[in-house]
């Protein structure tokens, strides 16, 4: 089932086209991937779905309803949240705090946000950090709370853009089992990541872009072996091995 | 993350000067009496600057517009309908929230930011202060000079200082709790929020617009409150001691001193400079723009050496005071 | 030529680089291979006097630069062609190309060095007039080369140069790395692409959080397992 | 309402419309490479009023004449103050630097309530009188000259910044003071240069007023406010904007004064900042540009 449904997504800037006539869907309780080169306009499609862009042209249904148009406060409190590509958390609040101003999209009462928002950060391993501000946070633990963040707000589909980016291998690994955790809870997910082994072991579809143009949709599998890809996106050195 | 969890040592920090603010005008002279109330005066409306620029980050250079709507509408009631001031406030501030908001709603729906932000707040000011110097029924450049009715408490006048300084007193009192609730509940949440980043607080499913909006009129009309008491202590207002640039700059330099964006920092920074202001007045008062030089010295020296006020150092202090 | 002794950077708090030492010798091209967030950007910019040291020693030439203002170390022909470009957007074509060649010998050779630039990439010449911003994203990737190239660089250090960009141009960026060695010009390389900057290096190394796990030949590091799993897709 | 009185009008609003901007690109230049939003900018030009006043009341020295001096003086001032005041916030946030230079505003303001008093203080030249005349229309040949300087001025400023290196190198920084510094542009120095050349902007038009107009400590606030529109108008940090914007503040005062009564003509200013602000924020003709 149909959770999101693009269609003929189009976006430009200037004269530069950043996303050009997309069409896809993001199924019910499964993670998508989203390749592509730098600049191909990956994050401008997220911008575009969450809110923070008006699309040129074309419809964004999420949950059967139209959603081009409206605000990103609007969209998060439908269900569809993002993470951003360098981590934006509130500097100067703590770990905690920061997942509670995710927490109070659906409660007013204090105690229990500061409650639930307790057991985000256990379920993303970030409680040790809760008295913490911030800004004075690894990456790999800014990375987790930009995720518990948005959980915090109860997501149906989480966009994650670039949420690995800068992980050494075993964070990298920690990542990948926090994202089919929470797939496993019933949250939709669809990534943007460039780390391929990552991509690749949790996608459960990939879509390819390069200048704002699908060119490649299909399992990890079949993406990896597209020429097309090969040439645009993993290197052309692929074809020849 | 300010206040949090104070500890019985803090209520007793806390305690001993209210106790003494209680009892001072028992034993104070008027002079002192007279500085006191300004202390809790300037506070107050610090306090109002603070719920707006300090928590959500949105800087106004304009609060002397919101001070001045208070004063002119209770005053202009009271001298031309002999309304008393006690309600003609609730109206200033009913007006003020009104302009509160159109000037919010305004600039926020065309994205304004920082600095154009700020600009506008203070050519809105200005605007209304040249409006004010104009409006021969608002009493023009000479102002409005309030009908005495000698000791009326009815009609928010009194004989001596001791009802003032309570009033004053209460009046920052109140900001205190208003600023210690907000901090604590989900609006203060989505006020720091909006302050620390916005683009992520809308993410969200914080309604930024809509919460900057709120902080605007919520800050219009308390500070509106002021502009009554101002114009019931002076009996005396113009558009140039109401609506000035110069205090818009006073409001909003107590916080900064103490620190924004805390819930001690306005009063803490009225403590500092309001006493200082008037000690450098009479010191130097003989020669005009002295004290006032001192106190563009003190605004350069504190974004140099103490961008974040003096309130970290304090809350440093006070937590080593409590772990002994 | 240069020389990076134990070496320690902060941003905030964080300790980036960690006691990183290494040497780059006259006239090769050396790779740096890692991770996104491993410090290479810090290292370039270190190195560049972008960023403070907390501790170590750089000499380049034989000359202490680790207390150097950055435009000194850019006089002493240390140059970086930093990741996103960093044009002036709305200066011509020409006029960033002047900024280049904006003090010392680089003033003085200014208009010989230009007819270099133009040469190596005519399309320059062709828009010399044309603001920067108006240019494709490979043509600007090619002015900001050039004009790094105007500040005759003795050692060029380039920040991701094929970032965000077609692999047709990506191979045109390569051919000119190469050339400019050939010509005798000493190249650090930070690349993603880290096969194809690999591929043209003569020696690299692997920073992972902050450390250098991994140093040598272009080739060793292209054929060792753990590289090959982690950076190279392999 | 004649034409004769509307076409005074105009020359008077298009004479003073060069002071303005005069007084805007300093401030533009500012506020575009150091990223700064200048309140002392008026005091600035009040002290350039000062100046000029004490040369010629102390010194006998012809307002014009001290040109020579009080672009110099102020050049220094502006270097002076941008190496101990503004250096250490330039990496504040905003309302940190918004402060420093409402602290600086205040300061000089009241230094000079102190040192010169509150009093209106004027010069009284020989050729404060001479009027020319073009038809029905009269305006002072002080007005003139101070008109022809300020354009003077603002072109030579315009060649500098187009064409000599150090005035690329000015608009680098302005652009990307990263790239700059990467090509080996000493930022700091340019800084230095860039707020002293505003400085100095604002420290000419006191100047060139002082015949003109009257001075008094206050008088920086209302001219640092119309120079703020007139940025804004312009686009920050746009030069020939800023040279615009100038005349057509300068106009609709001078109109505003001949239609409305005089105090009124400032709230015609203030409305208009507003409604730039709020409908085209980045000016008539874009933010940053040559």
């Amino acid at each position: 089932m149909a959770l999101l449904e693009v269609q003929k997504l189009s976006k430009h800037f200037g004269g530069l086209t950043a996303v050009a006539n997309n069409n896809f869907v993001v199924n019910q309780g499964e993670i998508l991937g989203l390749i592509g080169p730098n600049g191909a306009g990956k994050t401008t499609i997220f911008n575009l779905i969450s809110g923070f862009l008006r699309p040129d042209q074309g419809t964004i249904v999420y949950k059967g309803k139209e959603i081009q148009g409206l605000t990103p406060h609007e969209i998060s409190r439908r269900g569809l949240m993002r993470t951003f590509q360098t981590a934006q958390a509130f500097p100067y609040m703590t770990t905690l705090q920061n997942v509670m101003v995710g927490g109070f999209m659906h409660d007013r009462n204090r105690k229990r946000v500061e409650k639930s928002a307790l057991e985000t950060l256990e379920f993303t391993g970030l409680v040790e950090q809760k008295e913490k501000k911030a800004e004075n946070l690894t990456i790999g633990d800014s990375r987790r709370l930009e995720i518990a963040k948005a959980l915090a707000g109860r997501p149906s589909l989480l966009l994650l853009d670039e949420v690995m980016a800068g992980l050494n291998e075993t964070e990298i690994a920690e990542a990948v089992e926090l994202i089919k955790k929470i797939r496993d809870r019933g949250t939709t997910i669809f990534i943007v990541e460039h780390v391929m082994q990552a991509i690749m072991s949790l996608s459960d579809r990939i879509i390819v872009i390069n200048y704002g143009r699908q060119i490649a949709e299909g399992s990890p599998e079949k993406v990896a072996k597209d020429n097309r890809v090969i040439e645009a996106y993993l290197g052309e050195e692929y074809v020849i091995e | 993350m300010t206040m949090s969890s104070p500890g019985k040592k803090l209520y007793t920090v806390l305690i001993v000067p209210l106790i003494i603010f209680l009892v001072l005008p028992i034993f104070a002279g008027s002079y002192l009496l007279h500085i006191m109330i300004f202390i809790f005066f300037y506070a107050y409306l610090s306090q109002c600057w603070n719920i707006l620029s300090g928590y959500t980050g949105q800087f106004s250079l304009g609060h002397a517009a919101f001070l001045g709507v208070g004063a002119y509408t209770s005053s202009f009631l009271f001298s031309q309908y002999s309304l008393t001031p006690w309600v003609g406030m609730f109206i200033g501030a009913l007006v003020s929230l009104c302009v509160g908001l159109f000037i919010g709603h305004i600039c926020f729906r065309f994205g304004l930011k920082g600095a154009f932000f700020a600009l506008a707040t203070m050519a809105f000011a200005e605007i209304l202060r040249i409006l004010f110097l104009n409006l021969p029924s608002m009493g023009g450049a000479q102002g409005l000079l309030l009908p005495l009715r000698g000791n009326a408490p009815l009609l928010y006048q009194f004989e001596g200082k001791a009802p003032f300084y309570y009033i004053a007193l209460i009046m920052m009192l109140v900001s205190v709790a208003v600023a210690y609730a907000i901090e604590r509940s989900k609006t203060g949440f989505y006020f720091k929020a909006i302050h620390q980043n916005e683009e992520s607080a809308e993410a969200l499913g914080v309604d930024t617009k809509k919460y900057k909006v709120i902080a605007v009129g919520l800050s219009a009309a308390m500070t509106a409150f002021g502009g009554t008491f101002f114009a019931q202590y002076f009996m005396y207002i113009q558009p140039d001691n109401t609506y000035s640039t110069f205090v818009s700059f006073d409001i909003m330099l107590r916080s900064i001193i103490g620190g924004m964006g805390t819930v001690a920092g306005p009063v803490i920074g009225s403590f500092i400079l309001t006493p200082l202001a008037e000690i450098t007045r009479s010191f130097l008062g003989g020669k005009s723009g002295a004290h006032l030089m001192i106190y563009g010295l003190i605004l350069m020296a504190v974004c140099i050496f103490l961008p974040q006020g003096v309130y970290p150092g304090i809350k440093k202090w006070l937590t080593r005071f409590q772990s002994e | 030529m240069l020389h990076v002794n134990e070496i320690n950077v902060h941003r905030g708090r964080v300790r980036v680089l960690k006691n990183i030492s290494f040497r780059i010798t006259e006239g090769e091209i050396c790779s740096v291979v890692g991770p996104n967030g491993a410090g290479k950007s810090t290292l370039i910019n270190s190195i560049s006097r972008i960023l403070p040291l907390k501790s170590g020693s750089i000499h380049f030439c034989g000359q202490n630069v680790g207390r150097l203002p950055p435009h000194s170390v850019v006089e002493l022909g240390l140059v970086q062609i930093p990741e996103g470009r960093r044009l002036f957007r709305s200066l011509t074509v020409l006029e960033n190309l002047e900024m280049g060649g904006y003090q010392g010998e680089g003033k003085r050779k200014r208009s010989e060095t230009l007819q270099m630039v133009f040469s190596l990439f005519p399309i320059l010449k062709d828009r010399k007039y044309q603001c920067a911003e108006t240019l494709s994203g490979g043509e600007q990737q090619m002015l900001a080369i050039g004009r790094g190239l105007m500040c005759l660089p003795k050692l060029l250090m380039l920040d991701e140069p094929s970032l965000g960009l077609a692999p047709l141009i990506v191979r045109i960026m390569f051919d000119v790395i190469e050339r400019l060695n050939r010509n005798g010009m000493t190249i650090l390389l930070v690349e993603q692409n880290a096969r194809k900057s690999l591929s043209i290096s003569d020696r690299g190394f692997v920073l992972e959080n902050g450390l250098i796990t991994m140093s040598g030949k272009a080739e060793e590091i292209a054929s060792n397992e753990h590289t090959k799993k982690a950076y190279l897709g392999l | 309402m004649n034409l004769d009185t509307i076409f005074q009008a105009l020359v008077s609003g298009i004479l003073t419309g060069g002071l303005f901007a005069l007084v805007a690109i300093g401030l533009t230049m500012i506020l575009g490479v150091l990223k700064i939003v200048n309140f002392a900018h008026g005091e600035f030009l009040m002290l350039g009023m000062y100046l000029t006043y004490y040369c010629y009341n102390v010194l006998g020295i012809d307002p014009y004449l001290c040109l020579l001096i009080s672009i110099p003086i102020f050049f220094l001032f502006g270097v002076a103050i941008q190496r101990i005041l503004i250096n250490p916030v330039l990496k504040s946030p905003m309302e940190i630097q918004i402060l420093l230079t409402l602290g600086l505003f205040f300061f000089l303001q009241n230094a000079a309530l102190f040192f010169f008093g509150p009093y209106l203080k004027s010069i009284k030249t020989g050729y404060a009188r001479a009027i020319i005349s073009i038809g029905s229309v009269n305006f002072s040949s002080t007005k003139l000259i101070m008109f022809l300087f300020s354009i003077a001025f603002t072109l030579v400023l315009y060649v500098f910044l187009k064409k000599s290196d150090l005035g690329k190198a000015i608009r680098a920084c302005s652009e990307d003071s990263y790239g700059a510094m990467l090509v080996g542009i000493n930022v700091r120095n340019v800084y230095m240069i860039a707020f002293g050349i505003g400085t100095a902007c604002a420290g000419a038009a006191g100047t060139l007023l002082m015949p003109v107009y009257y001075v008094d400590p206050y008088i920086g606030l209302t001219f640092v406010m119309t120079a703020f529109v007139v940025v804004v108008l312009g686009g920050m940090g746009n030069y020939i904007g800023a040279l615009v914007g100038g005349f057509i503040i300068g106009l609709t005062e001078s109109l505003g004064a001949a239609l409305f009564t005089a105090s009124l003509k400032q709230l015609a200013t203030f409305v208009i900042f507003i409604l730039i602000l709020l409908l085209r924020p980045t000016g008539l003709f874009g933010a940053r540009r040559m």
